[in-house]
């Protein structure tokens, strides 16, 4: 095990060994989630065991309110929801590309409604996707990479946890996700997201909601193994008619090096609130660096010149 | 420990001198991770229960630890070994930690009044006098010995109501005092 | 799991019952296909392989169209059919069968709008070619004849090429090789013809040879913990422990009541069952002599079902209301009423884990904002005693697959709250107290009841598996049985529910076993204990051929061993161990002598599943098309338009003229559950991490409904029947379609999901307000699934302005007098 | 209800036109005006060393009592902004490379000191020598603490900032240069003797040019990552600080003569830098709230 990856496999592309390059002589297998969201039955089982393993805090009773998009009220992961389960209502027309006149479920809220006379105009429901969203626990990770504490860091198994203990709440990590997952917690003051039940994993136990998820579409396992069976059920799904299987994260040449929680999904990823193509922000940091170092030297040769006239 | 005790513990030397120069990992670590362990390996005991939601049945695990002198529970997730449910749960099920330990459980008696507009409160001992005496006098005032002419041995004065959210032993001694009562009225969520 | 393909009706399985629908998704995996028929596209249809809407009301056709597929075709399991079912049985001249008498069978009496079904009972002769004109088997093809694809699409919106594939799957998925599996809820049986639906489903399967076999038969999803174990040992008006009937009036004697029973199958031993139970509740002073105590049980006089008591109520002639962990103010059909009745009460005791709605009626409930109530005027004394959680008790829940799981104690309850059998117990003993001296009749019963149970710790808890021992019963030497077989009638043994007999076997709780599923087999015998006998299939001797052979070995369960001489396989089998397939019983036998070794259904008289159902049903010995009590449809099949027998209370002022018509009400209303919540919400709008989940109550509309009344995703609506008005927010979804009915036009429903009340974190209008008091007459149980409303787009009026509003639409709809 | 979220719906699809990313949570006035010390404070220190190299100890003296000032200010921002202040100390916890914010601590830590020293003996007089060699070596840590917030706001996820890594550090290299100028303009605009007022007006001029042409750069962003430097709130700011520092150049080139004119070119290219930091830190929020930007970047519509 190579121990020393290159310079730049250490910020960007294909990283085999995550745990070893942050320091772990010997670590357990990597491990990760696999959510097959094509058994997803929107029960939203994971929240809940989520939220009461981790004593999140709750939202105060005010802000409790239907949000009118499906059967979601939770509405995006978060400093307090490490868990999000998205609905997305769909009729024949909008599955795959969108048609023109194919109302995707955005607009169901917005005017297309007022022009609707006959009954089938609209074209019923034939689809109602479901899908169990989480931090991605990225191989190559903006949030740990920007993390000026070290609060961010890599497990031994290879997970990505905030250490709430030495957190000072700078929100760098907000800004740096490219999944807008982590958030800070206004009246606490830290950042928060899924630790991948860390406490449960030293024990030797299996994240709260991958145990809960009632059709095991949450699958916890070594990553490699889970990369296997997902490979196999896109291929199940395919020979069943069900084209419009594909992975998402699951490349460890990706943007992020692969995610350590991959998706099988059934439609675009914008659908589900995803990026369709994230990449790392730390790929471009060391031309960043170089910019900022020629505008510092610009700097300095502008004071120069400005001082440059003789002294009387 | 690096003998220099407290130097060694500032990752950024532990970032110079071990194998994690960039900070990522094992010279970033905290004491707080250091120490992580799950809860329910401080518990005191584990039970094996069954999720009073719905009728599935699904297997639940409840820990409990000793606080403070008190019992309490810790968590409830579910039994891997159940037939039926094979460790998983429902949003319902997950939610029965808090089901039994939330604030909003009403855990003393309340009594209101006739015609009263608060509630007070009252000793549990009391209350179950005072139902006695109820129960006692409606069966008195409202027996039935005959109907149409046919002995029946009844009350119509009291009714009771619900039984599917209880265990198979209470509704037995419910129905069991109830029908020695002569008190037919008696029915559950079976019928709604 | 074992299914080749799954037919959910009348249930929303993957929300109501996520965990159980695991094996749904296995049983998908294995290439089984899964079919959703559902007014709405629910979670559950979207794991289906086919959904299909239906407008509410319509499932006997539905269900009778594929009945008629099935005969018309010839797609039958004959074999099955022949040995097992009653379809030989030849039926007297006197009957005459709905399809000839407009809706009615013969019997009908119109006064007391109830059958007499002597014309009914089959004369004996068979015909085992199935062709003669009066046999079960022809009969049957004649009613459901007219039940055809095109009246599928006219009484239920279901598209004939929707009907011909679902016919078309469920014939290809049934035989000797495979087998389709029925799965349903109240979503069928909260109906005025409830019981029918199952009914017809349960013909459908016996058809197509599905029942008793793996990945075969009827699954009822049952909705609480332990309902079924409330229906088992019943906290219910009209049974006994092990469904034996309360006592009526003309039952002067034990003996004049047994005859009472039928001697089908093994309700032969139904002696043994009864003075089993009067032994176990009445111990020594129940002899011989006195009819063990028989006379000291009350009899029942008709319907003293919830909603006749609530009426009761309402006229004040009930003093007290025991609420035990329900709460009808938000759980009960015309919530109104239930709250109405309540004020009229002298004392009402709520056993639950917060102070519900119905504890609280008297300060928070929608009359007292309309003024209809008021606080001051109520003098009804209330008493709130906390409940201990499923944690701080031990006991037995009963699943839906009739399988008792011990759930054991963790903790004390906190502070005053107590176990229901603590509180029943010590009511009991405080009321024994009360009466020790008297010589009074009808106390007799109550002090000779065996009341004595081992208490512990300070709050004297009575051990629970004290009771489920004397629910298991004992034999003379106190020694614990382990089974009904063990029961005898002189006396000499004693058990609280011959049904449950064989869960102490042993002296061992077979109900705590917990050997992990991973040890055992996948019928995993030893987790819990199943009644009866800790079978998990029943009739699974149907699972084998008449030669005891299993139809195929994919779907061998049950089988003759020959050598051994008994029967044997993956279950317990539901028969008699040594009765070999070819025996033949002897002429005027009874019970179980009376079966042959060819008669899975061993509790009916001849063993056979029940086509045609003679005697015990009050609307009819085949399922007929009745429409619901309020329907924007005229019935198509018959001129009798509702159900005849079904029970709506026209004789209470409250319920008088309670329902109201389509032309003022156009659009469908359906209840049902989420997911996130539980009932009337008191168990997760009290949690934080439930309620957050869905925090408000909504209707569900399509588009074309929105566009229709101006209503906005998101806005607000008010929903307005015969009965009350609520406002709910909206959610505008295509998963609700409007259905075009052929020379109907177009029918219009609305979801509204029933958990809101006016107590918890997160509360609401209690949409059970809009429902009627209108029940099914064989159990009573009420039509919630399918009612007529209309819906205007705004909040409804606040204060008495409510009442005006309902009062307006109603004297639209021509019903003057108050509701 | 979601009106405002009403996206064009054309040609991409959303999850109810909900964010993919979280919006920043660092506040107004807290990053603004951290950006704006930080750059004061780095070219007031290389301006000071300058000054002294060019015997022009008035300004000298100014400028590292300005750096010194300036380096506070922004530091006491940095803190309040943190969600703990109280564990501001953790920033020196580790250094960590891939961390702008680390790096820039480090910086901001080493530079303070320095200034603070160089202030230090200006102010009493002690150990001249010392002082004017951390004086020196300022003038390293300045420029770098004026433009390494580039690099933080460009290593993020947000598209506006991150397609900007190029015109970012030249802002605030611009910036710096400009907020030093302005200050050397107001302090040396009263003193009798030209050449500190001179040098001041064409480091201010330099640095307005630098400024406007990075802000120019920003608006040309082609592609969709670069509209809120063009449109809604955020452009405007940044076409109002180009107006102001445009306008504070103007006025530095008539500051020949009157005091009133210096100390309005001060005004305005202060302000002007001022505003700048605000648009880029509205640009940024813009871009994270909508999930087209992040749709279209990524689909290639970038």
């Amino acid at each position: 095990m190579k121990h020393q990856a290159s310079v730049a496999s250490r910020l960007y592309g294909r990283l085999d060994d995550v745990s070893g390059e942050a320091g772990y002589a010997e670590h357990p297998p990597r491990v990760g989630f696999f959510t097959d969201t094509s058994v997803c039955i929107g029960c939203k089982a994971c929240e809940v065991a989520c939220k009461e393993w981790n004593a999140l805090p709750d939202p105060d009773a005010g802000v409790l309110k239907l949000s009118g998009e499906s059967y979601d009220n939770t509405s995006a992961l978060g400093a307090s929801s490490w868990r999000h389960v998205a609905f997305i209502e769909q009729g024949p027309l909008d599955a795959g590309a969108p048609a023109a006149g194919g109302l995707s479920p955005a607009d169901v809220l917005g005017p297309a409604l007022a022009g609707l006379a006959s009954p089938d105009s609209v074209a019923p429901a034939t689809r109602w996707l479901m899908a169990s969203d989480v931090c991605k626990h990225c191989t190559h990770a903006a949030c740990l990479d920007v993390c000026p504490t070290g609060a961010l860091v890599r497990t031994e198994f290879g997970t990505v946890i905030v250490q709430s203990d030495v957190c000072n709440g700078c929100a760098y990590c907000v800004s740096a996700c490219p999944f807008g997952v982590i958030d800070r917690r206004e009246d606490d003051g830290r950042a928060w997201k899924c630790t991948m039940c860390y406490d449960r994993l030293r024990g030797g136990m299996e994240p709260a909601c991958a145990k809960a998820c009632p059709t095991d579409s949450i699958q916890f396992g070594p990553l490699d193994e889970l990369r296997v069976t997902a490979a196999a059920r896109v291929q199940e799904l395919h020979a069943s008619g069900v084209t419009d299987a594909r992975l998402y994260g699951a490349d460890p040449d990706d943007g992020i090096g692969g995610a350590g929680a991959f998706f099988l999904l059934l439609d675009e990823p914008e659908v589900y609130g995803l990026p369709p193509n994230p990449v790392v922000t730390t790929k471009d940091l060391p031309a960043m660096w170089k910019w900022a170092g020629g505008a510092a030297a610009l700097l300095v040769a502008g004071v120069a010149a400005a001082f440059a006239g003789r002294r009387p | 420990m690096d003998p220099r005790g407290r130097l060694g513990k500032w990752p950024v030397y532990r970032q110079l001198t071990g194998r994690d120069q960039l900070g990522r990992g094992t010279a970033a670590r905290s004491p707080g991770t250091e120490a992580a362990a799950p809860r329910t390996e401080s518990a005191d005991r584990v039970v094996s229960s069954i999720c009073p939601y719905c009728a599935v049945g699904c297997g639940q695990l409840v820990y409990v630890a000793r606080r403070d002198g008190t019992d309490a529970v810790t968590q409830i997730e579910g039994d891997p070994d159940s037939p039926v449910s094979r460790g998983r749960l429902c949003p319902k099920g997950a939610a029965s930690k808090q089901l039994v330990t939330h604030p909003g459980r009403q855990t003393t008696v309340l009594y209101r009044r006739p015609y009263a507009a608060e509630w007070e409160p009252l000793s549990l001992d009391r209350a179950m006098d005072m139902i006695a005496d109820r129960v006692v006098a409606a069966r008195e005032q409202t027996w039935q010995e005959t109907w149409q002419g046919k002995r029946v041995a009844r009350t119509m004065g009291f009714a009771s109501l619900g039984g599917a959210t209880l265990d198979n032993e209470e509704n037995y001694l419910i129905k069991k005092l109830w029908t020695a009562m002569g008190a037919i009225q008696i029915e559950n969520q079976a019928r709604i | 799991m074992n299914s080749d393909c799954i037919v959910i009706a009348g249930s929303n399985m993957a929300e109501c019952h996520p965990v159980a629908f695991q094996w749904v998704v296995e049983a998908k995996r294995r290439g089984a296909t899964i079919i959703h028929v559902d007014p709405r596209f629910t979670r559950t249809s979207a794991l289906a392989d086919l959904h299909v809407p239906n407008r509410v009301g319509g499932d006997v056709v539905f269900l009778g169209a594929l009945i008629n597929h099935v005969l018309s075709g010839g797609h039958e399991f004959r074999e099955y059919v022949t040995a097992y079912t009653n379809a030989a049985d030849i039926l007297p001249e006197e009957y005459v069968d709905a399809e000839d008498g407009a809706g009615l069978f013969s019997g009908y009496d119109p006064a007391t709008r109830s059958y007499d079904n002597a014309t009914w009972r089959p004369t004996g002769e068979r015909d085992l070619t199935l062709s003669h004109p009066r046999c079960v088997f022809q009969v049957l093809k004649r009613h459901f004849a007219r039940y055809t694809p095109e009246r599928v699409q006219r009484a239920c919106g279901i598209s004939p090429q929707d009907f011909s594939r679902i016919a078309a799957t469920l014939v290809s998925c049934s035989g000797r090789e495979r087998t389709t599996a029925w799965v349903y809820a109240v979503g069928w049986t909260q109906h005025t013809t409830g019981v029918q639906h199952i009914r017809t489903a349960a013909i459908l399967q016996l058809l197509l040879g599905n029942m008793g076999r793996p990945g075969g038969g009827i699954l009822a999803l049952r909705g609480h913990a332990s309902i079924q174990g409330s229906t088992d040992i019943p906290t219910l008006f009209d049974l006994l422990p092990g469904y034996l009937p309360m006592p009526r009036p003309d039952d002067v004697s034990l003996e004049r009541y047994l005859t009472r029973i039928p001697d089908t199958g093994f309700w032969g031993n139904k002696r043994s069952y009864l003075v089993s139970l009067l032994k176990a509740w009445f111990g020594d002073a129940a002899t011989a002599e006195n009819d063990f105590c028989f006379g000291a049980l009350p009899r029942i006089s008709g319907d003293h079902g919830t909603y006749r008591t609530v009426l009761d109520m309402i006229e004040g002639k009930i003093k007290g209301y025991f609420l035990w962990g329900q709460n009808p103010a938000v759980g009960s059909a015309g919530a109104r009423l239930q709250r109405l009745a309540m004020a009229k009460l002298s004392w009402l005791v709520v056993r639950d884990l917060t102070v519900i709605e119905s504890a609280a009626f008297w300060k928070n409930s929608p009359e007292i904002a309309t003024g209809e109530l008021r606080t001051d005027q109520i003098g009804t004394e209330v008493f709130f005693i906390p409940a201990a959680s499923h944690v701080e008790k031990g006991g037995t829940f009963t699943n839906t697959q009739r399988m008792l799981q011990w759930h054991h104690k963790a903790l004390d309850p906190p502070a005053d709250a107590r176990s229901d059998l603590w509180f029943a117990y010590h009511l009991g003993k405080r009321i024994r107290a009360r009466l020790a001296g008297s010589t009074a009749a009808r106390d007799r019963g109550l002090l000779n009841l065996t009341w004595e149970y081992p208490e512990s710790g300070e709050e004297a808890e009575p051990a629970a598996e004290a009771v489920l021992q004397e629910v298991n019963g004992r034999g003379p030497d106190g020694r614990l049985l382990s089974g009904f077989a063990e029961l005898k009638g002189d006396g000499s043994t004693a058990c609280g529910c011959w049904i449950y007999s064989g869960c102490f076997a042993g002296g061992v709780n077979q109900t705590a076993r917990r050997r992990p599923h991973t040890e055992q087999s996948w019928v995993a015998p030893e987790w819990g204990w199943a009644w009866p006998a800790n079978r998990r299939i029943l009739y699974n001797r149907a699972s084998a051929d008449p030669a005891g052979r299993p139809w195929s070995e994919a779907k061998a369960y049950v089988w003759w061993d020959a050598e051994a001489g008994q029967w044997t396989g993956h279950d317990v089998p539901d028969f008699e161990r040594g009765k070999p397939p070819d025996f033949v019983p002897e002429p005027g036998a009874a019970g179980p002598a009376a079966l042959g070794g060819a008669d899975p259904f061993i509790m009916q008289r001849d063993g056979k599943g029940a086509l045609f159902v003679s005697a015990g049903l009050a609307d009819g010995p085949l399922p007929t098309h009745y429409e619901p009590a309020e329907s924007p449809l005229v019935n198509a099949l018959y001129k009798q338009d509702d159900s005849p027998v079904a029970k709506s209370y026209p004789d209470h002022p409250a319920t008088h003229n309670q329902l109201g018509g389509a032309a003022v009400y156009p659009f469908v209303v359906t209840t049902y559950r989420l997911t996130e919540h539980h009932t009337a919400g008191g168990m997760s709008r009290t949690l934080s991490r439930l309620a957050e989940l869905q925090p408000e109550l909504f209707c569900e509309v399509s588009p074309s409904l929105a566009a229709l009344r101006g209503l906005e995703n998101g806005g607000w609506a008010t929903i307005i029947t015969a009965r009350a008005a609520i406002e709910a927010r909206v959610l505008v979804t295509r998963r609700v379609r409007p259905l075009r009915i052929p020379g109907e036009g177009v029918i219009h429903q609305i979801g509204l999901p029933y958990h809101w009340g006016s107590e918890g974190m997160v509360t609401g209008d209690t949409v059970n307000d809009l429902l009627p008091f209108v029940v099914d007459p064989n159990v009573f149980i009420q039509e919630s699934k399918v009612a007529t409303c209309d819906v205007k787009p705004g909040r409804r009026p606040r204060g008495p302005a409510l009442t005006d509003l309902v009062m307006r639409y109603r004297r639209e709809a021509g019903l003057e007098e108050d509701r | 209800m979601s009106e405002e979220r009403q996206v064009p719906e054309a040609e991409f699809r959303s999850y109810y036109g909900r964010p993919i990313l979280k919006v920043t949570r660092w506040k107004e006035p807290h990053l603004p005006a951290y950006l704006f010390l930080g750059e004061l404070s780095g070219a007031a220190a290389v301006l000071a060393a300058a000054a002294a190299a060019t015997r022009r100890p008035a300004l000298a003296r100014s400028g590292r009592l300005i750096a010194a000032a300036a380096a506070y200010g922004g530091a006491g921002f940095l803190t309040a902004e943190l969600g703990r202040p109280e564990r501001f100390v953790n920033m020196l916890r580790v250094a960590k490379p891939t961390s702008p914010m680390s790096m820039g601590s480090w910086i901001l830590a080493a530079h303070s000191g320095l200034v603070s020293a160089a202030a230090a003996s200006e102010v009493t007089g002690q150990l001249p020598v010392l002082g004017a060699a951390a004086g020196l070596a300022a003038s390293v840590t300045g420029p770098l603490l004026a433009t390494y917030p580039g690099v933080l706001l460009a290593n993020t996820a947000v598209p506006a900032w991150h397609t900007a890594y190029r015109e970012l550090p030249l802002l605030f290299a611009g910036g710096a240069m400009t907020a030093a100028g302005a200050g050397g303009l107001a302090v040396s605009a009263c003193r009798a003797d030209r050449t500190d007022f001179d040098a001041a007006r064409r480091l201010a001029l330099a640095g307005a040019v630098m400024e406007s042409a990075a802000g120019f750069g920003l608006e040309r962003l082609h592609g969709l990552s670069g509209e809120p430097y063009r449109q809604g709130n955020s452009g405007n700011l940044l076409r109002t600080a180009r107006f102001l520092t445009i306008g504070g150049a103007a006025a530095t080139l008539a500051a020949r003569r009157s005091r009133i004119a210096a100390g309005a070119a001060a005004a305005l290219l202060t302000a002007g830098g001022v505003c700048a930091k605000f648009a880029v830190l509205r640009a940024g929020v813009a871009s994270a709230r909508d999930p087209r930007y992040v749709v279209a970047a990524q689909r290639g519509g970038a």
